[in-house]
């Protein structure tokens, strides 16, 4: 029983990490890349739900079609922004980049209200993602662990695109070095574009995916802003792999201090990233300011 | 045989970073194939020269021709599509790359292929897995024209590809340079402190002075002509300890806008 | 006039130059004094304008002159509020006197915070205020029987001013309080900015490592800065307390200490005056649009903020500075 | 048949009066409310419904015509209500002042209204502070432990033995908390756990584990109704833990009000909640009311709790002012509000001695009718006052 | 022999397994010039850091002027007379020369205590300021931001900031890397003319400048003192050639 209970725990911290990876992974790319502190993530995360809504219900779309959507319509939302707004802030300061997307944020949420009204959005997932599973010692539900192979298979292609491809390559030389990249022939501007563009697209899979755990309104880029950015920078910006760290540490600490001292609140996951910050200042994976 | 084309020409050119000048009114010309020697002090500008030809300096006025077309304010990778190559002095190694990734970013169609480039430096093969910190100077050297050789460049700028070598690597790598000029033809800018290595393996020679133009001509006559020599870059001006600059430390040149790279 | 007469007169008057009362300056605060008069039915939203716009002068003092992004400073700003509203509850009413000892609490507990906050810089820095405004929110919601929780602190009896001038809804007293304590906090950190200690804070700003090579201790500028300026916020909380007699959670919100970061940022960083602009254009503009267009009012509110990023990069006041100085340069010309 | 008559009448008195209402300044309505943000949705209620009840009634009230001056909370921001409220009644000159949102807001500009001396009428729930701060405060809408207090009462006879309770941890939460649990321990109810959530809280995991561990017969809720993302957060959170398979019941208070219970879905079915309003209640008068505020949006919103305090809050002016030639006196409008009764589309309501309001509270499950879900009413308590009767 | 003004005891420094400063005992004299020279990777940047306090030395002690300052943070080894430049030209690019030696008088005057002195009030310190930019002829250029200054005159600027908190010891970090030969000459003699009390350590490659100035000179190899002596010893020695050539021209 004791057992089940904490294998439960530990199952549901993970799917909850996976969600908060999700949505927190794309700026982590972006910021590591570019230096470019995009606010306005949330509100992508947040587009890309709100396409899973649309597609599903007036178009009659299967759960699971929309999900590669919500990536190609995000990313090419992305990709827009990129090439006419944000570029023009790469060298302008972090002050300007967060006042620029703070202005965008505002819009969004604006936008979404106008859209889609102001309220919580509605989503049936399919029956098979509202099942019980038996997993041996303890249940879990579909959705959980659908979250938990789909979260995992993209942070193994992420992991699989940024470790092992000439793209990953590519974008990690221009992390390390811009101008070297570039005088080795590669199109750091055509690949922050890419990049930039990936990110957008993960973030809307992020939505997507997260609908049915974190809920749909037009404020999801304002409430979930700070989580975003305790995750990225407890990772460290810019490393795939610490961000999943942090989103998991996160999660599973949120979940047993929840279950264990539920007196604590939201106290565990701000005390918890404040601690880290304090000792490693550029995250758990990050790179020292050079 | 027909005179040669010329691949580069610069004309009365002035650059630095940010507000400063570091450059001021440099001309000369290379023809296709041939090699050149850029030679002069430390801080001179030998390395902003390199830097504005590959666009990550600030190129105030003057013209920049390559392969017959202006390239002066395209982006500096097209201007690696365009075939200039860049071994920089610092290396600049990506920390978190492979040995074989550094390689395969750089890839471009042409004549050097991974197998010819690992043929040249066998022992980047071994270490095809290692990280590039985890290098050691002169494998980091090795790898660092390996990268340009990747882009199969028309024109190679070799910036300082000797310094901070222990003597064994020395004559490793400047073995490597040789065989790259005399046996496969590739035509290169070289800046070295080793002026007779320098000077022996190029035909033309360019000495810089404070930003200028201070000798612009055959590498053979100034090899030959150790007055000229002495007066042009210093060899043994300055101290007793005479010619011990050139195996001495080299300033670094800090990318970017930082004013430590004004001469 | 001899050599030694000229040595002695320059750098004196390159000094003083630095310091000088600028004519725009008393444009600016004569603007202030005269919208008294310009609109009185508006008193309250200035005198909210002035609150806001010193909680953001602390906020420039930190940021702008000692380079470090706070995002938690509502921290201050709440515990301000709350030790001016918690005074009143138990029966002090006297304002300037439950004002200064709200500023003492405040740059207090500053400097606590300041001792663990002084060995980070940038990300983590902003990202550790952060986590603190966040805490220190939830602490007050947790421990209502003192804060009152989400209910927040009402009866605050607060005595009149100086024993005569009552708060009253019309806002006078509001205007003329919150005008009085905002000049004066503005002009003591105009002081400290145009003094050595400012000289030095800009130092550390601009390149700590040379600093510290002047024998500039960048602890113990970080610890006096966070602390004013902890103080500071906590003078603008407690007016707030002390002009709508009320205390809610939200002083301490996320929200607030965004908005007061957004404010500083639209006004101009590091130009004191951009914590004032920057203030009376944001809640100007709220309120404007919020009563033109209630429910979408975000919208052009965001769209202000996304054109002055694109269009005047250093802010309000660097715009003005601009354009200003070109109007200098074509009647020069002319 | 009376109210077109009364329609009648009054648009009679308009034509008659047409000379007078030149003269006579207009009454003004000052709405502080919150119509923008996570919460706009209740805003919009309150603006249908006051748009239909000026339909209904007309704009013209004892010869002065009504006039709505809107401002906008933007959410909780005490010094922001403070501010419209007093500007509202310095520069705008309003005769009365209404909406009232969260609890921080409605005592802000209690303290606005006291100082004006000027009727201030909540459309929405504050907490039990709201009315003790504000002499001159009446409230329409409802408050947590007159909701509560029946839930448990009801409960408790309905064979639900043990009550696991969650709260969301803000002080409507805590009150829903303390008087649930006090009924229903007085009943004889066990409370086998309790635990308040962060409003900021996207994962129940933890928190339902503990809730199949404790096996309860029921799960107390009490969370941000009128659109919030707790409810539906919650809700899917349960089902996925398989808690409403095992047969444990949910009952709650305004959680499944008219505008979120489309957002709960299917999960909400079964859900049993105690509240004042339902869109569904059987009668005429609301039947007609939702007919129309429906209409009126172009069936865009149904209407909820929120809308329904609105118009009741609207129905008030008029009769008040009505009683007093047009007028709001502070003084006599809080006496002719004590015993004052109006028939609400939500059934009988009436004013008491201390300014609350008191009606019948309606015990419902969440069933669906006609292709969409419904609070049916299927038990209900008459004439519970908002303050505890100790 | 005079009693060293800075020295120190068995100083090591490790990062991991690298040793980059080993076992080392420097002493420098009171008024000395004194050189410390060393072919690529020999440790002398980690020596300056571990003399200034930027880094923290593995083992070893660091006295100054007779007092033990190994624990002592950077900032306060000013306070006890400790000065230095830097090897890349540190500037505050934003503020003006002037400013930047009026705040280094000032801190040196401990006015930094006090934030109720307005700047307009800080005459003396102005007026020193002033001869002290007067000295390397800075005047000129006092009122422009040191970012616009030209390269040589930030590298003038920054001694004249060391100098500005009269220090007992003089750190120069490569001091004439970078300056165009234009400039070189008012840097030299900027340095020939430094104060005599001031015992001056530089780190240089530039042998013209070594010779020309050092009367003592410290070669460090692999982190450890290879040889010490005045410069002629240096000069001559063929161990210090080989060494520190590395290699000759290889053919």
């Amino acid at each position: 029983m004791m057992i089940a209970s904490v294998l439960e725990l530990i199952f549901n911290g993970v799917a909850y990490g996976i969600v908060l990876f999700l949505i927190a992974c794309g700026l982590s790319i972006t910021m590591g890349l570019m230096g470019f502190t995009n606010l306005a993530h949330g509100s992508i995360v947040m587009f890309g739900g709100y396409l899973v809504v649309a597609l599903m219900k007036g178009f009659g779309w299967p759960f699971l079609a929309t999900i590669p959507a919500a990536f190609v319509v995000c990313a090419l939302v992305g990709a827009g922004f990129e090439r006419l707004l944000f570029r023009r802030l790469y060298s302008a300061g972090e002050l300007n980049q967060v006042l620029l997307t703070i202005g965008l944020v505002f819009i969004s949420v604006a936008i979404a209200t106008y859209l889609w009204g102001a309220g919580q959005q509605p989503l049936q997932m399919p029956a098979y993602l509202n099942a019980r599973l038996s997993l041996g010692l303890f249940e879990v539900s579909s959705y959980r662990l659908f979250l938990l192979l789909v979260g995992g298979a993209m942070t193994g292609l992420l992991a699989l695109v940024f470790e092992r491809s000439n793209l990953g390559a590519q974008v990690r030389a221009a992390v390390d070095n811009r101008q070297m990249a570039m005088s080795c022939g590669i199109n750091v501007d055509r690949l922050f574009t890419l990049v930039f563009a990936v990110g957008c697209g993960i973030a809307g899979t992020g939505g997507a995916l997260s609908v049915n755990l974190l809920g749909l309104d037009p404020s999801f880029p304002l409430r979930y802003l700070v989580f975003i950015l305790i995750v990225v920078t407890v990772g460290g910006s810019g490393s795939i792999w610490g961000t999943l760290i942090a989103a998991l540490l996160l999660g599973i600490c949120d979940v047993f201090s929840k279950y264990y001292v539920p007196e604590a609140g939201a106290f565990t996951i701000f005390a918890l990233a404040a601690v880290i910050l304090f000792w490693h200042p550029q995250g758990l994976f990050g790179r020292a300011a050079t | 045989m027909t005179s040669k084309r010329v691949l580069l020409h610069i004309e009365s050119l002035c650059a630095g970073y940010g507000e400063s000048i570091i450059i001021e009114d440099i001309g000369f010309s290379l023809a296709a194939g041939s090699s050149l020697a850029l030679l002069g002090r430390n801080g001179v500008g030998k390395s902003t020269l390199f830097r504005t030809l590959l666009g990550h300096a600030r190129q105030r006025s003057g013209v920049i021709r390559f392969n017959d077309r202006d390239i002066s304010g395209t982006t500096p990778y097209a201007r690696v599509w365009q075939g200039l190559g860049w071994v920089p002095q610092e290396r600049l190694m990506f920390p978190s790359l492979t040995v074989a990734e550094h390689l395969a970013i750089a890839d471009r169609k042409g004549a050097w292929t991974l197998d010819r480039v690992y043929g040249l430096f066998p022992r980047l093969k071994e270490r095809q897995r290692n990280l590039g910190g985890q290098l050691s100077g002169g494998e980091q050297q090795m790898l660092a024209i390996a990268r340009a050789l990747m882009t199969n460049p028309t024109l190679l700028l070799l910036d300082e590809p000797l310094e901070g070598l222990a003597p064994i690597v020395v004559k490793e790598v400047g073995d490597c340079i040789r065989r790259l000029v005399e046996e496969e033809g590739q035509a290169i800018i070289l800046v070295e402190q080793r002026v007779k290595f320098a000077l022996r393996l190029t035909e033309a020679a360019l000495v810089l002075d404070r930003g200028r133009v201070a000798y612009s001509g055959s590498s053979n006559d100034l090899l030959n002509n150790a007055r000229l020599l002495d007066d042009l870059i210093g060899l043994r001006s300055g101290s007793n300890l005479q010619g011990q600059r050139s195996g001495g430390e080299v300033r670094r040149e800090p990318d970017g806008i930082t004013a430590g790279g004004q001469s | 006039m001899t050599m030694v007469a000229l040595r002695s007169l320059e750098p004196v008057r390159l000094l003083a130059e630095r310091s000088r009362w600028r004519a725009a300056e008393f444009v600016f605060w004569s603007f202030v004094v005269a919208s008294y008069f310009l609109f009185p039915g508006y008193l309250v939203l200035i005198s909210q304008i002035l609150i806001a716009g010193l909680f953001a002068l602390s906020l420039d003092l930190l940021l702008g002159f000692g380079g470090m992004p706070s995002l938690g400073h509502a921290a201050f700003f709440g515990l301000g509020a709350y030790t001016a509203g918690l005074l009143g509850q138990m029966g002090w009413g006297e304002p300037i006197s439950g004002l200064l000892l709200s500023g003492i609490v405040a740059g207090v507990f500053g400097l606590v915070c300041s001792l663990f906050l002084s060995r980070l810089r940038t990300t983590a820095f902003l990202m550790v205020t952060l986590t603190l405004g966040l805490l220190l929110r939830e602490f007050a919601n947790r421990w209502s029987g003192l804060t009152g929780g989400d209910d927040g602190l009402s009866d605050i009896a607060l005595w009149p001013l100086f024993g005569v001038f009552r708060f009253g809804l019309s806002g006078h007293t509001a205007f003329w309080y919150g005008l009085c304590v905002t000049f004066i906090v503005f002009l003591l950190v105009r002081r400290l900015v145009h003094s050595p200690v400012g000289l030095a804070l800009e130092a550390m700003r601009e390149n700590e490592r040379r600093a510290v090579a002047l024998g500039i201790s960048p602890r113990l500028m970080v610890i006096a800065i966070f602390t004013l300026s902890s103080a500071i916020a906590g003078l603008a909380g407690a007016l707030l307390t002390q002009t709508t007699s009320f205390v809610a959670l939200e002083v301490l919100s996320f929200e607030r200490s965004a908005g007061v970061l957004i404010m500083l940022v639209l006004g101009g960083v590091g130009t004191l005056y951009g914590a004032l602009v920057g203030a009376a254009v944001y809640l100007v503009a709220r309120d404007v649009l919020s009563a033109l267009d209630p429910v979408y009012w975000y919208f052009w509110l965001g769209l202000i903020i996304v054109m002055v990023v694109l269009f005047a990069n250093d802010g309000l006041v660097g715009l003005s500075q601009r354009l200003q100085a070109r109007a200098v340069r074509r009647w020069e010309a002319a | 048949m009376i109210k077109s008559f009364a329609i009648a009448v009054v648009s009679a008195g308009v034509l008659l009066q047409s000379a007078a209402i030149a003269e006579q300044a207009p009454l003004r309505i000052g709405l502080v409310y919150c119509f923008s943000g996570p919460f706009a949705l209740a805003g919009a209620q309150v603006d249908a419904a006051i748009n239909l009840f000026m339909k209904r009634h007309g704009d013209v009230v004892a010869g002065r015509k009504v006039e709505i001056v809107r401002r906008d909370t933007t959410g909780p921001a005490p010094d922001v209500a403070r501010r419209l409220a007093g500007e509202l009644v310095t520069r705008e000159k309003v005769d009365i002042l209404t909406g009232i949102d969260f609890t921080p807001n409605a005592m802000a500009i209690a303290a606005v209204s006291t100082e004006a001396k000027i009727p201030v009428f909540s459309m929405n729930a504050g907490s039990s502070a709201f009315l003790p701060k504000a002499p001159y405060g009446a409230r329409f809408s409802f408050s947590v432990p007159q909701q509560a207090v029946p839930l448990a009462s009801w409960a408790a006879s309905s064979g639900i033995k043990s009550v696991y309770s969650l709260v969301a941890d803000y002080s409507p939460g805590l009150d829903g908390e303390k008087a649930f649990q006090t009924e229903f321990k007085r009943a004889g109810g066990q409370i086998v756990g309790s635990v308040r959530v962060p409003l900021n809280n996207p994962d129940f995991g933890s928190y339902l584990q503990r809730i199949k561990e404790a096996k309860p017969d029921a799960v107390f809720v009490f969370l941000p109704s009128g659109g919030g993302d707790l409810p539906v957060l919650f809700l899917k959170a349960f089902n996925e833990a398989g808690l409403s398979a095992s047969g444990v019941k949910i009952i709650g208070t305004g959680e499944t009000d008219e505008v979120s219970i489309d957002a709960l879905g299917d999960a909400a079915l079964g859900m049993v909640t105690a509240s004042h309003y339902s869109a569904a209640h059987e009668s005429e008068l609301n039947k007609a009311f939702v007919r129309d505020f429906e209409a009126s949006t172009g069936g865009k919103q149904r209407v909820s709790f929120a809308a329904v305090a609105a118009y009741d809050t609207m129905a008030a002016i008029y009769k008040l002012a009505e009683a007093q030639n047009g007028r709001l006196d502070p003084e006599k409008t809080v006496e002719l509000l004590k015993g004052l009764k109006l028939d609400s589309p939500r059934g009988p309501i009436e004013i008491d001695g201390s300014r609350d309001i008191v009606q019948t509270i309606y015990i419902r499950r969440v069933e669906r009718r006609n292709g969409r879900l419904e609070n049916i009413e299927f038990s209900s308590v008459p004439n519970v006052p908002a303050t505890e009767a100790r | 022999m005079t009693d060293p003004v800075l020295f120190t005891q068995g100083l090591c420094k490790s990062f991991g397994a690298l040793r980059v400063t080993n076992n080392l005992d420097l002493r420098i004299e009171a008024g000395a010039r004194h050189a410390l020279i060393g072919p690529n990777g020999a440790g002398k940047s980690t020596l300056v850091n571990l003399l200034t306090g930027v880094l923290k030395p593995s083992s070893g002690r660091v006295w100054l002027n007779g007092e033990d300052i190994t624990r002592l943070p950077a900032a306060e080894r000013v306070w006890k007379g400790l000065s230095r430049t830097f090897q890349v030209s540190t500037i505050f690019p934003r503020l003006t020369a002037f400013e930047a030696v009026v705040l280094a008088v000032c801190r040196r005057e401990r006015l930094l205590r006090n934030p109720s002195r307005l700047l307009s009030g800080c005459k003396p310190q102005a007026e020193e300021a002033w001869d002290f930019l007067g000295r390397f002829g800075l005047t000129g250029v006092a009122d422009r931001q040191m970012g616009e200054l030209a390269y040589g005159q930030q590298r003038l600027t920054e001694i004249v900031l060391a100098l500005a908190a009269r220090p007992k010891v003089l750190l120069l970090d490569e001091p004439a890397a970078g300056v165009p030969a234009q400039d070189s000459e008012a840097l030299f003699s900027a340095i020939e003319n430094l104060p005599r009390d001031v015992a001056v350590l530089f780190i240089e490659h530039d042998m013209e400048l070594v010779f020309r100035f050092a009367e003592k000179i410290t070669v460090l190899v692999a982190g450890e003192s290879f040889r010490e002596g005045v410069p002629a010893e240096i000069a001559s020695d063929p161990d210090v050639r080989r060494v520190y050539l590395g290699d000759e021209d290889d053919e």
